[in-house]
């Protein structure tokens, strides 16, 4: 129902989701680990071995529209945050979901955005609970979550000027 | 001359009794919540930790004052004492025995609720010149409390005078003489509602010395220490004090006007013995209240006092006036 | 005046200067034994006591609409009680059911007011609602 | 008569002097402060001594009375009332040292003065006897019997008295 | 109304359970444990600060100075120093310091000592008001009237003294040959501190 | 009226509360904007105690983590240790002997009980009754010889190992934790009689605290706090770990969302507890406490793991990205109460300080936790 | 080390007008043996702090149950657990604010020396609060048994009166049976 | 000098002074609830001459104490009804500054 709403690239997103939470195999899943920073798109992933059962990369202009599609299915977020690919020029935010209201179903939404310029767009309109995670998200890496009500300071005293979980960060 | 001598002894003994009880009241305390909670309490200052009020004491006599920057230094300064002052004038007309009271006044009982109210300001005053969130809050809290916990008090204590036609204390216990069904807290007789009425009064008097559980002018999980933050050593010494003197003037007032003071339960032999086994059965119930319940919240206290209370007691003050009237 | 009250006087005065000496004599003591100096690392003993922070805004806050109506309704509930005392301790001397009536009309439009405040929600202590 | 310093009566009368002081201290402290808090703490102080002196008019009921509705219920709520309103004195401390200070001075100390001529120069006749010794016993008697309309009265004032100042108070608040 | 007094009744009830509750364990006894006066004794498995265990066989530790210790410790509190003695199989710990202030007692240092030289001490009430007191030489601790000297082995002396002779042998041989800066080489496998990471 | 308007008329102003301060059991601050007695904004402001523990985790080797994991909720530290041992297995697909993990489940409910007691006591605290914190630290330190008997520590314990345990537990605890839950069990309804039921704590907790279930899922809350919003939801049950299908047990669910309900979630969770440990001591085969084959040098393949837990205070996930290397490349711990707390703004507005006061303390925060 | 390095901050406790051998014995004995703790739990460390007041380990024997929430009558800063660069101002303010006179005690490795979380490069930890104040007692462990805070108060009651009254303990380990 | 306690003019002058002060008060204050208290004062003067007159001069001692009382509940009546009209006005004015209240309404 809510494909038809969907931009384009996140329409393949959005029935794919329908189609994991009802159980069907997806084909366009990619089985193989890439060595390069991997595509957009949607990977079904061995829970077993990994501990959540979708894994989806989206653009950072998706991640809102994501947000909302999971949330319209119910789910929670669970977590938000980055990991600083020194070596691609690229940070990573990954965004937890888990369904609470039965069988438990877990997806990571992740997003690249480029080092230099790390913006992305806030899903805390949608998830109060992202507000936190945001902010120290953006406090210990850097990463700029644009609309963000209050990027202050969270963990860190008020005075300081360094991202402390950048790989290239010294004190 | 004679006059001046008594006057002079009496009050060095009071002094001396006050003293004593305001040390070792905070001692008891300790101890009964020690044991109250599985432990032991105060054990190793002196034998029984008997030694820990004089350690306590002379501890915090020799702990600096520190005046906040932005207090009211007169008011500041004055608060404690002003509370402590109201406290021992209190004890001018307690009767503690049929002739072993400082004076016996006529109005005696109006006299006590009037220095109590006047000592309420003294709260409100220091919590104010504390210059502190806290303590503001806490004092209006504190105030607003027992100014609440005044008018229930005060109509119960109406319904005494109603039926013994007396304000002096010791004639009040006069009336109860004779056996314990004497004592106005059974008194069916003369108000089928005494005991309630008992009842009413003990918890207002409670509640207007802040007592757990209705302390919340020193609510410590809200309001840091209440209204007095800012008072360290003996400013804060002589608001603690002044708390267990005030204690001691609740259970007194209750004992007096309810258990028939100094009178023996079955008639015979009455003296101070009676008076203080009685008082202290009463502090010791409060300080047993205080380590049993959680804190009540503001609200719940003031409707406690008008919702429940107050009505009680007006009924019970018509009903009193009937049972007059009628038996 | 009587001798009496004289009396009655000086043992109240008496007791006052005494509590003036409970109060006064401690921080006498205090202020001979006390330590002079606090020691202090970044000289902020004075400051409010605020959990360790600074405080913010003013510390003398406009505070307490709620206690306000309760004072007010203590105010004039006082003064109404207080008209009780001597009635109360002249009600056995006055003979016949009048009393009895006067102190049940007294009492009745009394207690109006706290049936008053009670309907108006004076006593209500609810949630409200703030829009953020 | 001059009672000697240490008879019950010298001390009663050095009581009465120090009470007057206490009166008068309180009046300054209460109209001269320039916190408002203080101005009630002067004022309670006041009382205080109004009640001693009420003792010495030999009623010591209404001394008590002058306790506990001054000091315990007005004061208290002057100091709500304070909080609520202006707890920051310093704005209202301005500018009134000069003109409107000395035309106050004038206005009081004129009313004082007047009043005062008044009082020591009336010619004021004392009753030659007394009809009851003013206990409070009689006191209720009264409120009983000779002065039960207004001992109803009272009790319409304080209801309309507490009905209005909630109204007044509360308005503007939860009943929009 | 009703709902009015029986809340009122019913509250009254629960207040009283609650003293009687209180009344009951105040006229229990305490269960306090006296500490200065009396004292629990430990779990075997508590842990304190390490330390060197006594070895009944040899009379000390069998602390092999291999140092998996002080690598695998998060904290960084261990510091083993060794040297080498002549006729001593492996090297003889001279020194065990573990800065106990930043120890974390996660049991990483026992877990990783092959030969379990070291092990979790009973020491439950350390205080002080100095802090270098909790900078232990656990080696002292565990001999605190002096280390014993080591062991030697006649037979391992004898060949290590073969090796050194032979290795002499060979370096005067070498020092015909070269220049006289080989002398140096001579002190290799005396004392050598492990550095400290 | 809009929030600022309402700020210009009305008698608002700013209290701190905290760091240092009796209500917060911590270091958390609370800005308070109130007006009166009323909240008006409640922001939490945390960091008074963060750590740097996700920091540590890329500095130090996966062995070398593992007193970190004691130290983040120091209370249900042992639900900490089994989801790092968890996460770990998962990506080294190591096997845990069966007995390992029955030991596992017994310290980590004996765990969440002392857990739950020292809540209960603290909670009480907050509300100003002294004694049930007393009564809760005396059967509290029960737990915690026991423990200290098998682990060694009494509350920040190092105690799981990948693939096992680091020690056997023996026979006294075996029958020592018998005692105990013979012991403990009559002393709930004591709890219930004395504090439960007792009408002042009834006032204060009944109705107060109302956090919708919605309102839980946007805000990421779990745990008790979900399960007293009415959410049957258990990581235990839902995503089962360890021998817990093995178990049998309840989830305790509460549906009027008050602080109430959270309180009636948590005692009656110590229940489930005493089942959960009885059954497992029961059922406790022999055989070793440690996987044989567990590599003595960690090197996960490569790629990202998660794995959460069930601990005291809810959800509790690591999420770790590994670069097959001995350290981890980046070690995201989520922890549950600094879900719960974020909702705390929200839930909080317009309520009383003392309640708010009485709701933040069910919410049964650790701050070390959620500053991490 | 230790508490000289911290310039401008003396140890002792500031005289008074008042002085005479025996008073300042008797004032140091009052002192001792009613050292009211503040209210002021870090991190983990603060838990065993409440275990020594609670039932099993009472404190109150000493004298020194009265955990006072405001600094102005609190006489010994309890520091249990780990300070970081944010919540340092705060220390500072708290310890400033006490009233004399007043103690110190660093409670567990965090407090001594950033314990666990001091490691080369760490951002935020303040390694050891004796670099802002003047510690007087130090109790280490990770947490301290509640046995050595007592073990520690009883070294500052020794500090305060040149004396120990209580017995010394040494440690024993359960043999298992 | 001691026996200033058993002459009437000595109650009437301190309620002649108290009464000035009131006035004192009246004018000088600048804010609403200042005035309030200079006004408690006034009729503080005023019950002290009546008890004054009563105890002196009445030959009925009651009257003037059952008056003074009814002053005291009058007092606490207008208290009340003031306090909150100034509450009212201040949350209306955000001032009570009796000049700033002429001002706003002219
Ligand atoms: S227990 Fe852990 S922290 Fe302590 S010395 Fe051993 S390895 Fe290091
Ligand atoms: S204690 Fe053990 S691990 Fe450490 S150096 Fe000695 S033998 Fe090696
Ligand atoms: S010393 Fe250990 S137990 Fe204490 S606060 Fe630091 S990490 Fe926690």
């Amino acid at each position: 129902m809510l494909a038809s709403e969907g931009l384009p690239p996140q329409k393949e997103v959005v029935e794919e989701v329908q189609a994991a939470e009802e159980g069907e195999v997806d084909p366009k899943a990619k089985k193989k680990e890439e060595e390069k920073p991997r595509e957009n798109g949607l990977l079904e992933t061995d829970y077993a071995k990994r501990g959540f059962h979708l894994d989806v990369q989206v653009n950072p202009d998706q991640v809102v529209r994501s947000a909302e599609i999971l949330d319209s299915e119910g789910m929670t977020m669970e977590m938000v945050t980055g990991v600083d690919w020194l070596k691609d020029g690229q940070f990573e935010i990954v965004y937890d979901y888990s369904f609470t209201g039965g069988e438990l179903f877990r997806v990571v939404v992740r997003c690249r955005v480029d080092r230099e310029k790390p913006d992305v767009p806030t899903i805390s309109e949608v998830f109060g609970g992202a507000n936190w995670h945001e902010r120290e998200t953006w406090e210990l890496f850097g990463i700029n979550f644009v609309g963000h009500p209050q990027l202050e300071r969270f963990l860190l005293p008020d005075d300081c000027d360094y991202y402390p979980l950048r790989k290239d960060f010294k004190l | 001359m004679d006059e001046l001598i008594r006057i002079l002894s009496y009050f060095v003994g009071i002094a001396a009794f006050l003293g004593l009880n305001l040390a070792y009241l905070g001692w008891v305390e300790r101890k009964g919540a020690g044991h109250i909670q599985r432990r032991i309490g105060p054990k190793d200052v002196g034998p029984y930790g008997l030694l820990q009020p004089l350690a306590d004491g002379l501890k915090l006599m020799s702990k600096q004052l520190v005046v906040p920057d932005n207090a009211d230094r007169l008011l500041y300064m004055s608060a404690p004492v002003l509370a402590m002052v109201a406290t021992v004038i209190l004890f001018v007309t307690i009767p503690w025995g049929e002739n072993l009271v400082p004076r016996e006044f006529d109005y005696g009982l109006i006299m006590i609720f009037a220095v109590a109210s006047a000592a309420g300001l003294s709260i409100l005053l220091g919590g104010w010149a504390s210059g502190n969130k806290y303590s503001l809050i806490a004092g209006t809290r504190a105030v607003s409390q027992s100014v609440a916990f005044e008018i229930p008090m005060l109509i119960t204590a109406i319904t005494i005078v109603m039926i013994t036609g007396t304000m002096n204390l010791n004639e009040i216990i006069r009336s109860q003489s004779g056996m314990f069904w004497n004592w106005n807290v059974f008194a069916l007789d003369k108000s089928i509602l005494m005991p309630i009425s008992f009842l009413v009064f003990f918890v207002c008097s409670m509640a207007e010395i802040n007592r757990a559980p209705f302390d919340l002018g020193e609510a410590e999980s809200e309001l840091v220490a209440g209204y007095i933050t800012e008072y360290g050593g003996m400013g804060f010494g002589l608001f603690m004090m002044a708390e267990y003197g005030n204690m001691m003037i609740g259970a007194s007032l209750t004992t007096i006007l309810f258990l028939g003071g100094w009178q023996c339960p079955f008639g015979l032999f009455p003296g101070p013995h009676w008076f203080l086994l009685k008082m202290y059965f009463l502090i010791w119930t409060i300080v047993w209240i205080r380590w049993t319940y959680p804190r009540t919240t503001l609200w719940g206290l003031l409707n406690l006092s008008w919702k429940y209370l107050i009505p009680f007691s007006l009924v019970n003050l018509l009903v009193t006036a009937l049972f007059i009237k009628v038996f | 005046m009587e001798q009496q009250a004289i009396t009655d006087l000086l043992y109240i005065a008496a007791f006052t200067l005494g509590g003036l000496g409970f109060g006064f004599g401690p921080l006498l003591i205090v202020y001979f034994f006390a330590p002079r100096r606090n020691r202090n690392i970044i000289n902020k003993t004075g400051i409010p006591i605020e959990c360790g922070m600074y405080t913010i805004g003013p510390a003398w806050i406009r505070y307490g609409i709620v206690y306000y109506l309760y004072a007010l309704m203590f105010l004039a509930f006082d003064v109404d009680v207080l008209f009780l005392f001597p009635v109360a301790m002249a009600y056995n001397d006055v003979q016949g059911l009048r009393p009895f009536i006067e102190i049940v009309l007294f009492v009745g439009i009394l207690s109006l007011a706290v049936v008053y405040a009670w309907k108006k929600g004076v006593f209500k202590w609810e949630p409200k609602v703030y829009q953020g | 008569m001059n009672p000697s310093l240490f008879s019950p009566e010298g001390l009663a009368g050095l009581i009465f002097l120090i009470l007057i002081a206490v009166t008068m201290f309180g009046a300054v402290v209460a109209t001269c402060s320039k916190r408002l808090i203080r101005s009630v703490t002067g004022l309670a102080i006041c009382f205080v001594g109004v009640a001693g002196l009420y003792y010495f008019l030999n009623s010591p009921f209404v001394a008590m009375m002058q306790l506990l509705i001054y000091v315990g219920a007005v004061c208290v709520t002057l100091a709500f009332a304070i909080m609520l309103a202006e707890p920051n004195e310093a704005k209202v401390a301005r500018k009134i040292t000069g003109l409107s200070g000395g035309l106050a001075a004038l206005c009081g100390g004129a009313m004082a003065y007047a009043l005062g001529y008044a009082a020591v120069h009336g010619e004021w006749m004392a009753a030659a006897t007394k009809i009851n010794d003013g206990s409070v016993k009689t006191i209720g008697v009264n409120l009983l019997t000779q002065y039960s309309m207004v001992f109803e009265l009272v009790s319409i004032v304080l209801l309309v008295a507490i009905i209005g100042s909630l109204v007044l108070a509360r308005q503007g608040r939860d009943e929009e | 109304m009703s709902g009015y007094f029986s809340y009122l009744l019913n509250g009254i009830k629960s207040l009283a359970i609650g003293l009687k509750i209180t009344n009951k364990e105040f006229l229990t006894r305490p269960i306090t444990l006296q500490y200065p006066h009396e004292s629990v004794k430990m779990a075997p498995r508590y842990r304190g600060h390490i330390e060197l265990l006594m070895d009944s066989e040899t009379g000390t530790h069998t602390c092999i100075s291999c140092g998996m210790c002080q690598k695998g410790c998060p904290s960084n509190c261990i510091t083993v120093k060794s040297k080498k003695v002549p006729g001593v199989k492996g090297k003889v710990l001279t020194a065990y310091i573990l800065d106990f202030t930043t120890c974390s007692l996660c049991g990483q240092c026992v877990e990783n000592c092959k030969p379990a030289a070291i092990d979790f001490s009973n020491e439950y009430n350390l205080a002080s008001t100095r802090k270098e007191d909790f900078v232990f030489d656990l080696l002292q601790k565990l001999h605190p009237e002096g280390v014993p000297e080591p062991k030697v082995d006649p037979a391992l002396l004898k060949k290590e003294q073969e090796k050194i002779e032979a290795a002499a042998k060979a370096a005067a041989e070498k020092k015909e040959a070269a220049a006289k800066a080989a002398t140096e080489k001579e002190g290799e496998g005396g004392e050598k501190a492990e550095g400290k990471s | 009226m809009t929030l600022l308007a309402q700020s210009q008329l009305q008698e608002t102003f700013e209290l701190n509360i905290g760091p240092q301060h009796p209500a917060t059991h911590g270091v958390l601050r609370v800005k308070v904007i109130m007006d009166g007695e009323y909240i008006v904004k409640a922001e939490p402001v945390l960091g008074y105690i963060h750590r740097m523990h996700e920091k540590m985790g890329e500095n130090r080797t996966w062995n070398q983590f593992w007193p970190n994991l004691g130290r983040l909720d120091y209370l249900s530290a042992i639900a900490y240790n089994h989801g790092y041992a968890g996460l770990l297995e998962r990506a080294m697909g190591i096997e845990v002997p069966e007995r390992a993990e029955y030991i596992r489940v017994i310290t980590v409910e004996l765990n969440r009980l002392q857990s739950h007691l020292l809540w209960f006591g603290a909670f009480i605290l907050d509300l100003g009754g002294f004694t049930p914190l007393m009564y809760a630290f005396d059967e509290r330190e029960q737990i915690l010889d026991l423990l200290e008997s098998v682990t060694g520590s009494r509350l920040t314990y190092c105690y799981f190992r990948f693939g096992g345990v680091y020690n056997d537990v023996d026979d006294d605890f075996i029958t020592g934790t018998r005692a105990f839950i013979k012991r403990l069990r009559p002393q709930i309804p004591m709890y219930h009689d004395l504090v439960t039921k007792n009408v002042i704590l009834m006032e204060r907790l009944v109705d107060i605290g109302h956090i919708s279930a919605d309102m839980c899922r946007k805000y990421g809350a779990t745990g008790p706090v979900l399960r007293g919003s009415g959410v049957n939801f258990d990581i235990r049950k839902n995503e089962p770990y360890s021998v817990y299908p093995e178990l049998d047990f309840d989830v305790p669910v509460y549906h009027e969302c008050d602080s109430m309900a959270r309180y009636m979630v948590r005692m009656d969770e110590m229940e489930q507890s005493m089942r959960i440990i009885e059954q497992a001591l029961d059922k406790m085969p022999d055989g070793p406490v440690k996987a044989e084959k567990a590599p003595k040098i960690l090197k996960p393949p490569k790629g990202d793991y998660h794995f959460a837990v069930e601990a005291a205070r809810g959800t509790f996930s690591m999420r770790t990205v590994s670069d097959a290397t001995n350290t981890s490349y980046r070690m995201r711990l989520r922890s549950p109460t600094y879900s719960n707390l974020s909702l705390f703004e929200e839930a909080s507005r317009g309520m009383l300080l003392s309640d708010a006061l009485a709701f933040m303390g069910s919410l049964d925060l650790v701050i070390p936790e959620m500053d991490r | 080390m230790g508490t000289e390095s911290i310039s401008g901050i003396e140890t002792s406790v500031p005289s008074s007008i008042v002085q005479f051998h025996m008073l300042d014995q008797l004032r140091a004995l009052a002192r001792a043996n009613s050292l009211w703790p503040m209210t002021f739990g870090l991190a983990c460390c603060a838990i065993e702090m409440m275990s020594a007041g609670a039932a099993r380990f009472d404190l109150s024997r000493f004298g020194a149950e009265v955990f006072r929430p405001s600094p102005r009558q609190a006489d010994l800063m309890i520091v249990a657990g780990t300070v970081n660069k944010k919540m340092l101002e705060p220390v500072k303010i708290l310890y400033d604010q006490m009233t004399e006179p007043k103690w110190v005690i660093a409670m567990g490795n965090c407090a001594i020396s950033g314990g666990p979380f001091k490691f080369k490069g760490q951002y935020n930890v303040i390694e050891g609060v004796d670099s802002f104040l003047p510690v007087d007692v130090y109790v280490p462990g990770c947490p301290p048994r509640p046995e050595a805070l007592i073990e520690g108060i009883l070294e500052l009651e020794e500090k305060i009166t040149g004396t120990r009254r209580w017995p010394r303990v040494k440690p024993e380990t359960a043999v298992k049976g | 000098m001691l026996m200033l306690s058993s002459q009437l003019n000595t109650y009437l002058v301190i309620g002649a002074i108290l009464f000035g002060f009131g006035v004192f008060g009246l004018v000088r204050r600048p804010s609403l609830i200042g005035m309030l208290i200079a006004a408690e004062l006034v009729l503080c003067g005023a019950s002290i001459n009546f008890m004054a007159f009563s105890h002196f001069l009445a030959p009925d001692p009651t009257t003037g104490q059952i008056i003074t009382l009814f002053i005291m509940a009058i007092a606490a009546a207008e208290a009340a009804i003031a306090m909150s009209i100034v509450i009212a006005v201040y949350r209306n004015y955000k001032s009570i500054e009796t000049e700033d209240l002429v001002e706003l309404n002219g």
